[in-house]
């Protein structure tokens, strides 16, 4: 089945990131197609390489990168969501793309199942 | 093993029933502001779309926002948009495509509001009619 | 249509919203600190309760074993999934909203 | 001591919660989306009502302009100040909490 | 115009009562965690500390956290480091340092949880008890 | 008089660091002294000087670092929460410094009032 996830919130603050991505890696093993990660509001900051957590805490940039590295998964991070809250090239982090909002229109008609994750 | 991801889907021709839910009071939190941009990218791809007004959400379209002293951009008149893009919607005939702007009576009695407070035209809906609504729809979106 | 809720019930009004703007019948995941509303002994445990007759009410398991919450301190029919449950919910019940 | 309160009471607990856990006598403001609070016509009208009895009740007037509020909607006996009579109840009143 | 803000003040032989305020339930947001941060950096202060569960604030101090399945870091054992600190300040005579954990127990109660169910001691004080001691504060710090 | 401030949360997603703004620029038109703006949790957001919100738009990184030169204000990210977020030094806004928690705690202790804000 195809499937479109939105992020609305950053990594830390809130847990709607990790359960996102516990979702979308749950869907890709039992073999469906997840067709796009859309990463709104204060999701964009997902997209920050910086990102440092400590060293007994798990680090959620990478861990989306990675997942999209080996799932062929395409992360997009809303252009004008990300330019207010300063997430640009120059700190986007690997496996991520910045993009149109009408990439989460796009995908919402495009999937057979669209699943919101936020605050 | 990867191969670039699909930049872009087929879309062509399929018309789904998008709600965008609006659930927030504007100002305290950016997501009244937020789903509205969605909301008006929307209208180019000429889906079906309910714009749904509930809970603290009611407080977005009450008429007279005045930010000056916020120093907040005042977003209100871009209801004033969705309610244009409902007008095209209902009077292009060529396009079946349908908007509602919906506000639930019970979120707007528990505030004390009624719809002479709003800025656009709304349809008030119990929360049963409403649950119908939503219960319809093939995408619900959010903030 | 599959309703979920990741809010606690005592600090926001997102279960109220979604008990009464969800139709008697379709499905209802808590996650997140939503799962606190499934628990026994609680001010919501009636009104959870009462949902459980309208709702198959289903409750996220990694949820559960973070915030200490044993099987037996669960409501009475309330179901529990890990994350590829949740996926098959998704999948079987159409459309989902999210009560944020 | 001042209390302040920036959350809509429909949306979540903070006012039960600094109802419950502030002194008779210490004074309220409410700001940011908690100005909703102070507005006639509501399900927790009578509630306010109840602590403007208690408590000296203020309201900050710029964010009651962003959401529209007149002075006409608000409940009886409330005080509306700008950022410099915030600035003032804080001076005036000791330690602050703020109920989020 | 500017000169440099002062990076540190003097804050020697000064002690005041710092109340850490948790009213929000662990994991769900990040909240107690970053307090626990803010209350063990305080005790190199040697202020006073109240360090206080309302609401589902309760929630982070029961016992048998386990966040394996969530990938998170389970931050619970930090509780228990706070107790030490509380107890070296008992113990301390020549220290005038009082540090106290306290539970409402009508927060507690509303959530069909008793004081067994928490992994470390604490005073569990009415509402209005509590309520004296939240004004006899001289900070209130949270999130 | 000597006043903290705290700032929990980033700019735009939350209405925190507006009125945090507004009321230390109303503390200092007083003539009161506002010793230091600690920025927690998300707050650590404020001091990214990537953002670049829509032109009819206030800019709070501009506003705060503004207000910090004009009128010697501390403005201090805290280290811990800012290398979670990504927020460093390459991309810190002019006006603010990082530095540890202990700050926070050090002017509850200096300040005659230290005043929160947050979600």
């Amino acid at each position: 089945m195809k499937i479109g996830v939105l992020v609305n919130e950053g990594p830390f603050t809130h847990q709607a990131s990790d359960t996102a991505y516990h979702f979308v890696k749950a869907a890709i093993e039992k073999g469906h197609d997840v067709l796009r990660v859309f990463f709104y509001y204060d999701g964009v900051n997902n997209a920050n390489k910086l990102s440092e957590p400590q060293a007994d805490d798990r680090n959620l940039v990478k861990l989306w990168g990675d997942l999209a590295k080996e799932h062929n998964l395409d992360l997009v991070v809303c252009i004008a969501a990300a330019l207010r809250r300063g997430i640009k090239d120059e700190i986007l982090a690997e496996g991520f793309r910045i993009s149109g909002l009408g990439q989460l229109i796009e995908v919402g008609i495009a999937a057979d199942r669209t699943v919101m994750f936020g605050d | 093993m990867s191969e670039e991801p699909d930049l872009h889907f087929d879309t062509e021709g399929i018309k789904k029933k998008f709600m965008f839910l609006n659930r927030k009071a504007p100002y305290g939190t950016v997501y009244a502001l937020e789903i509205l941009e969605m909301v008006l990218i929307s209208a180019a791809f000429e889906q079906h779309a309910c714009i749904t007004f509930v809970d603290d959400g009611v407080y977005q379209i009450v008429k007279g926002h005045d930010t000056k002293a916020l120093n907040m951009k005042n977003f209100s008149p871009m209801y004033g948009v969705i309610e244009m893009e409902k007008e095209d919607a209902d009077g292009d005939e060529d396009e079946d495509m349908v908007w509602r702007i919906i506000v639930e009576k019970e979120s707007m009695e528990a505030r004390g509001l009624t719809a002479d407070n709003f800025s656009i035209d709304v349809e008030v809906l119990s929360s049963a009619e409403l649950a119908d609504v939503i219960e319809d729809m093939d995408v619900v979106l959010g903030g | 249509m599959l309703h979920m809720m990741n809010k606690s019930p005592f600090e926001r009004n997102s279960l109220d919203s979604m008990i009464r703007l969800s139709k008697k019948g379709s499905p209802v995941l808590l996650l997140e600190d939503g799962v606190y509303a499934a628990t026994k002994g609680t001010t919501v445990a009636d009104q959870v309760t009462a949902m459980v007759g309208d709702h198959a009410v289903y409750v996220l398991g990694p949820d559960l074993q973070a915030r200490a919450i044993g099987e037996d301190r669960l409501l009475d029919g309330v179901t529990v999934v890990d994350y590829g449950g949740f996926v098959d919910l998704v999948v079987e019940h159409g459309t989902t909203q999210s009560w944020l």
